[in-house]
């Protein structure tokens, strides 16, 4: 079922700190409530990173799919990690499409500490490239095409493929 | 009965497989050509749950699902 | 002069990207300036720091000295190194007394790559603890006093105190 | 005449002293007791650029800063 539903949400929360948006993200706007909601709880640092769609080789826009399930455990398990250290995360990401010069990802890392906030934000947004279940195609002439050379397998990958052990 | 879905770009519908494990699953999909790129590159869930191993032993009406290589961001 | 009149300025900008503002920051729109300005200039990745005053140790707040001519060379410098890498810097911070929970510093780093973003906002924030010509004083019963436990001493320093080599 | 001043947490109103190279501001700072600690850990600047030398010559009008430890953020 969650694969049938997921063009059609217009725009909902699957988590308080885990906002899947239709469409582009309202960068400021989310921003200002991560600001506001987070930055009172006495976290000296707040570091955020903004993902934006490129102008570049034809393009009109990106778009994407994503598997709910399994980001909302991915993302579960990095809020535990962080929690460990005493930090906090949000994120947001685009479904569908989502033109050039807008933004499709956005997270926040909020921790008392400035060095926890700045290694885990690289941590973290390495790992989202790597295993967060997101699929990017480019939109050419209105046709949606798999960006499978700019896509990296997920851990375990080919399980299918090998023998049994 | 288990029900196989491919997520993403592999673009194909759900099918349902009689399998007791993962190895089974894994047997049954080779025998569709056009899958076989993705089982080469596809992560697999189970309920939901990414595994990383064929052993993983199945009941009816589980759910299986392919990953194919992402790009989120 | 410009130790004469630097508790004096209500509010300047220094250089259009380092902004020294009197009292608290105003995050929030220091955020949607600097993300309307700088993102839709092909930058696929904004990268940013928030330093928040956090309520400890009896403090009603933190008070912040800075050198501007030295200051906006430091950051002139950052900036250039960052241009050689396809990025841009912007940074803004207070000047006089900010209290707990309101916000003292932020910078943001746009680039094409991630890497170079992620990359480079550690570096430069790690440079700016260690380099940056900006005091720090805790405000306790209205009075200032100098975070010497919390301080770095500059790159060169002690050289007074040297014998000629 | 070269112009010495304290900056931050220092606290000390500027002074002029007759010198050629910043080793003999270094010798004529070193006179003042009040300035020990500080000439350990500050950083210097001649007209608001950072120098690493002693031999740094002067000339009449020069700005010689002396910077503390710093905590910005």
């Amino acid at each position: 079922m969650a694969t049938g539903f997921r063009f059609f949400l217009p725009y909902a929360a699957v988590d308080a700190m885990l906002l899947i948006s239709k469409g582009p993200l309202e960068v400021e706007k989310i921003f200002t409530r991560w600001y506001g909601a987070e930055h009172k709880n006495n976290y000296g640092a707040m570091v955020s990173f903004v993902g934006t769609v490129r102008e570049e080789n034809g393009i009109e826009a990106l778009s994407f799919d994503l598997y709910r399930p399994v980001l909302q455990a991915w993302f579960d398990e990095w809020q535990k990690r962080l929690g460990e250290k005493g930090a906090y995360l949000a994120m947001a990401h685009s479904e569908g499409d989502v033109p050039a010069h807008k933004s499709s990802f956005m997270c926040a890392i909020f921790s008392p500490k400035r060095r926890v906030a700045l290694e885990m934000l690289d941590a973290f947004v390495e790992d989202f490239k790597a295993n967060a279940p997101i699929w990017k195609y480019d939109v050419v002439e209105g046709k949606r095409l798999y960006a499978a050379d700019r896509s990296t397998p997920m851990a375990g990958s080919g399980l299918l493929a090998g023998d049994e052990k | 009965m288990i029900k196989v879905e491919f997520l993403g770009p592999i673009g194909k519908e759900p099918v349902e497989i009689d399998a007791k494990t993962l190895a089974e699953v894994a047997a049954a999909l080779k025998r569709d050509p056009e899958l076989e790129k993705w089982l080469e590159t596809a992560a697999v869930a189970v309920n939901d749950t990414m595994v990383d191993s064929l052993e993983v032993t199945l009941k009816d009406g589980d759910r299986v699902s392919l990953l194919p290589p992402v790009c989120g961001g």
